[in-house]
């Protein structure tokens, strides 16, 4: 699916977990659950060794799939198995994509159904040959905001994105905290230009989410909460989670049922 | 020196360079590359660097006939001795110009990596001599043993970190740097230790270290009337070599030499390289904000890289070096631990200078290699192998 | 500078100095005094030691106006750098002397004692690089707790040879020497590390080190436009102090601190002297061949002395500034262990400069008594305490 | 008695031990019997923490006897109560004497009937305060003269001493050899004047003794070895030594029969 299409419906819940965490069989499967219990975006890491925008939860989880076998091939079959209603998006560091080629890897993605590409450490300006494989392919290339991100860049990389943009919700690495700072709320209402926004890192309550969304994000990332909540084999409450969280934004400012 | 600029975001070399990082730390390192030009062009901050480097470091450092090597090896040999640096290595000329800077631009706090701790100590130094907060990230493996440089860095007041992520060395100590930075730029700059990275840490190391090619010029022009006809430097990230090469690119007649560490020995790259040669053997990838020659597995994992010098055990190398290899420029050779025991022993016995480890690969290659160095020849002593005492009687069994 | 010669046999400092060894070895100090006195008038050999000292030593050594020190201090101070000497000590200063001597006199041996292991890293450095075969003393003890100082002069080709007799420690090392030197002197130069001993030693070795105080009187004449109010120096034979005090005698202005070392304290005087403080707490006698102030028994037995730091744990001194200080030109101070431990890391942790124990005694003073300084103050920094680390590790339990 | 009357009987066989090796009660009568022996001059060594012209057997001989706490005062008791018909000479380091003042310790010599002074650290150019106490208490200050002695510094040497000039056989220190050296030939050669020569350092059997005679020394001095056999307990064999020393001079330039 489109993730312009998805965005028709928002707020929207887009969760992201760890490919290969715990193993890479396990992945597929999961993935359904998650969208099953209401995730409207499935963004599906590719660990890699070096994952400097990430704080511990995922890095650790990284070496655990990498440990388990999670390369990018078995990414791209294990992506490809994971049949979903809804979107599902690449994310993971350019070296990765960059190892395979450019072309091949958005080829790649197109194959396996992923339909948008966030890579978080490679800045618009940097982005030019992967830009144009990723138009080849039909596939979104999301870029990221911070709060940091003065005025004129923002317009630019809101200019750049395609699918929505990734509003970093808090400098620093990603990882569950359970506050939520003014400088948020300042960037979501600094953003220029009319394209879906999202709104992730540290963000692992339903109360959060609901505060980003009323604050004007169309839509709200959780990551390492539920990497967390793998790791330790939780997925019955992974799954209330993500019904707590959908049920919190569609409060908000939805349709007013959840979905599924 | 630079070879090309993408509009003002960051400068390449040729393909290589560039800024690949978080957003958070896209726009630090933008307000940095630009306090860095500004300063570089104020007399009153070069003024500031000028005396820095002249009274407390210890610059200009000699550049020495050795006599004994240049008649082992049958030709003449001259040594750049950043050996006699304040700290005990090159590093400081580069942690004193960030520091400056990050004093300039108005932090408080100063991080750095550190694999063998030689950076760290000389970030540690001008932490306390500029009055900073300083913490170094050092891998846990690093910190078990380099024991006696993490007590330098905490006797100058310098907290060190333990990092207990990846490969626990060097590599995962600048991942953890980054991973700091993006939360606490607004206090604190990021004191990267070589030329490698994200723009415009390739430049500015590179310039802050150039001062060893500029002496080792004058110097050379001063002793004997020409320039040599072959320049040798051992290669981690890259800020010695760059640092005395920058100043010859132009002299083309000037052989540039770059010796990477052979580790023990370059045939297996499975999910750890048995060496540190990204240059010679790496192949192009992104690493710490740059697209380089890189150590990395068909996927793009980033391999452990291995070397008995700390300092040269490093997976990436700057781009600049990456770039000026391709264009053969910079010629790109290997010494491995055992030909960089042998430079150490020699240095050490025939000139009554004990180099680094790191230094001792370049010393190490031009005992085997001595036809390739031409008639007259300048090798950068990095720095002084004090540091390695421990680690070449255990390499020797003593 | 030679305040009194006794016609052409030996120089006296007052009554102080002198030439007290075995018949033996008068010969070879007189035809080295001729020889010392000889080559010092000759302009090629000055240009020999001149261009030695700067393109291998590494002089000048900066004057380093520690800002933070200063504001701790409240006065102006500054350090003389001689922890970036090549060797990381002023010894250097006098073993490139000395084996530019001993070559021309034709020797092809070098012996030395060695206490802590510094004088022999430097004798050994110039071993290497000047072609002799060199041989330390050193005394068992000594040998035991300077580990890596004896595998660095291993590395650049000296044999150390154990010492056991006595008390196993460096009065004892130079006693073996002397012995050694009784049948060897032929071809073999004897290397004093300090400013102590039978003449010529402690006028050559003071002219030798006197380098220090020549530059720092320039340089502090550049940065201030006067002389200092005091400068200020550790004292184990004497060496770095003579070196920098002696351009500055003539000086009366320019107050001169000796700093000695105060050890566990000072009370004690049975068989071993708890401190290393001849200057203060001696008593004359002769030792090593001079008449001086020595720490000894009623009977005149030479006690054996203490010091944490090894460079000062001597109970000798040498006999200029047994002289100087009973004049009153050089004032005695007395820093114990304690009092040292808190210079080494207050410099540490100000400055960014880790000091040499020995060094660390002239700071400890320095904080203790700021007064005394003046407004405007020079501190020789001897050397730096790299060789230090793990002796404070010891001292501080860590 | 004085040094001079003993050297009208020369040859001389001169011998040295360490006083208080190995207790100082011992020494007395150890002085004795090595007069009963043969021995014609005793030297008796002050013990010193530092003593650099000695070998490693004096030097161990030394820290036995301060350890069995030998010290000047006790050592002139012990000189006093060894009451033998042929002289006795102090030899030690000048700091031992100047420690104790120079007139003073020149005066206990005397008393304890010490008629000579050796003092191998101490030239004749740094020798006048001490010569002068000698002078006024009648003891000889006795010089040495070293194989690299110069001519003109022989000479001034020569003329310094009193008693006998004494011959240092060999560069560096005392202790036992089994050679004899023509540097020693030479310097016996060498020694202008007519004041008695004996000569020492390294002497250890009665052939060298004898060498030395025939060179034309009027003495011979033996140290390293007595202090050896002191130190294994061997005080007949020493006796026996003494003996066959003393034959072996007294053949080759004696009144052919052996003292005592
Ligand atoms: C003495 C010395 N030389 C060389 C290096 C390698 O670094 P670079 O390639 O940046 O000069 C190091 C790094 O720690 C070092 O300590
Ligand atoms: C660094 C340093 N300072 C001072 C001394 C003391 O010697 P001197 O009094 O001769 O300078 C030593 C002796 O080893 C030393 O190593």
């Amino acid at each position: 699916m489109k993730i312009s299409e998805a965005f028709e419906k928002a707020p929207l819940l887009i969760v992201y977990i760890c490919a290969g965490d715990p193993t890479p069989a396990a992945t597929p499967q999961l993935v359904r659950r998650l969208a099953a219990a209401g995730a409207d975006i499935i963004e599906l890491g590719l660990p890699h060794s070096d994952p400097i925008a990430d704080g511990p939860t995922i890095q650790a989880a990284a070496q655990r799939a990498i440990a388990a076998g999670m390369n990018t091939d078995v990414y791209f079959q294990a992506a490809a198995q994971a049949d979903v209603p809804v979107p599902k998006v690449f994310m993971g560091y350019y070296n990765m994509v960059y190892a395979r080629g450019l072309d091949r890897f958005a080829q790649d993605c197109a194959r396996a159904g992923i339909t948008g590409m966030i890579v978080p450490d490679l800045p618009p300006e940097e982005a030019g040959p992967l830009h144009k494989a990723c138009v080849s392919s039909g596939v979104d290339l999301i870029f990221l905001a911070a709060p940091n991100t003065p005025a004129e860049r923002l317009k630019m990389i809101e200019e750049s994105t395609s699918g929505f943009l990734y509003l970093v919700a808090r400098t620093g690495v990603t990882g569950a905290r359970s506050d939520l700072l003014q400088s948020t709320h300042e960037l979501i209402a600094r953003v220029p230009g009319n394209k879906p926004k999202a709104v992730g890192f540290g963000i692992s309550t339903p109360a959060q989410a609901a505060e980003v969304i009323a604050a004007g994000a169309d839509g709200v990332i959780v990551g390492s909460v539920c990497v967390d909540l793998i790791a330790r084999g939780e997925i019955e409450r992974l799954e209330q989670l993500i019904r707590e969280m959908k049920g919190a934004i569609k409060a908000v400012r939805g349709k007013g049922t959840i979905a599924s | 020196m630079q070879t090309q600029t993408s509009d003002t975001f960051a400068v390449k070399f040729g393909r290589y360079g560039g800024l690949f990082v978080p957003e958070t730390l896209v726009t630090p390192l933008v307000q940095l590359a630009d306090a860095y030009q500004r300063l570089m062009k104020s007399d009153d901050f070069k003024e500031e660097l000028k005396q820095a480097m002249k009274n407390f470091a210890g610059r200009p450092t000699p550049l020495y006939h050795a006599k004994n090597l240049s008649r082992k090896l049958g030709r003449r040999v001259y040594l750049k001795r950043e050996d006699l640096m304040h700290g005990g290595a090159h590093k400081l000329n580069n942690t004193l110009g960030q520091a400056l800077i990050a004093k300039r631009m108005g932090k408080t706090r100063l991080i750095a990596e550190t694999g063998a701790g030689q950076h760290g100590v000389a970030t540690a130094i001008v932490g306390a001599n500029l009055g900073f907060e300083t913490q170094i990230y050092m891998g846990e493996v690093d910190i078990e043993r380099q024991k006696m440089n993490v007590y330098r860095m905490q006797l100058m007041g310098a907290q060190v970190i333990p990092v207990r992520s990846g490969s626990r060395t060097l590599k995962d100590a600048i991942n953890e740097a980054m991973r700091d930075w993006a939360s606490s730029f607004d206090h604190t700059h990021y004191l990267l230790g070589t030329a490698a990275g994200a723009h415009p840490f390739p430049s500015m190391v590179r310039d802050f270290q150039s001062v060893i090619g500029r002496e080792a010029r004058r110097q050379i022009m001063q002793a004997e009337g020409r320039l040599p006809d072959s320049i040798t430097a051992c290669v981690g990230g890259g800020s010695n070599a760059m640092g005395i090469f920058a100043p010859f690119l132009e002299d083309r007649e000037v052989r540039l030499l770059a010796v990477e560490a052979g580790g023990r020995g370059t045939g297996k790259t499975d999910k750890i390289a048995d060496h540190g040669a990204s240059l010679g053997l790496g192949t192009d990838g992104i690493l710490h904000g740059a697209l380089t020659k890189i150590l990395q597995d068909p996927y793009g994992q980033i391999l452990e890289s291995y070397s008995v010098a700390a300092g040269l055990d490093y997976p990436g190398v700057g781009p600049e070096l990456a770039y000026l290899a391709e264009k053969g420029r910079v010629l790109t050779k290997i010494a491995d631990d055992k030909t960089a025991m042998n430079g150490f022993h020699a240095l050490s016995k025939l000139e009554g200078i004990i180099p680094a480890l790191e230094s001792a690969h370049a010393v190490g290659y031009a005992l085997e290699e001595p036809q390739a160095l031409g008639d007259l020849a300048v090798i950068n002593i990095s720095g002084r192998g004090d540091k390695d005492l421990a680690t070449v009687m255990d390499y020797e069994n003593i």
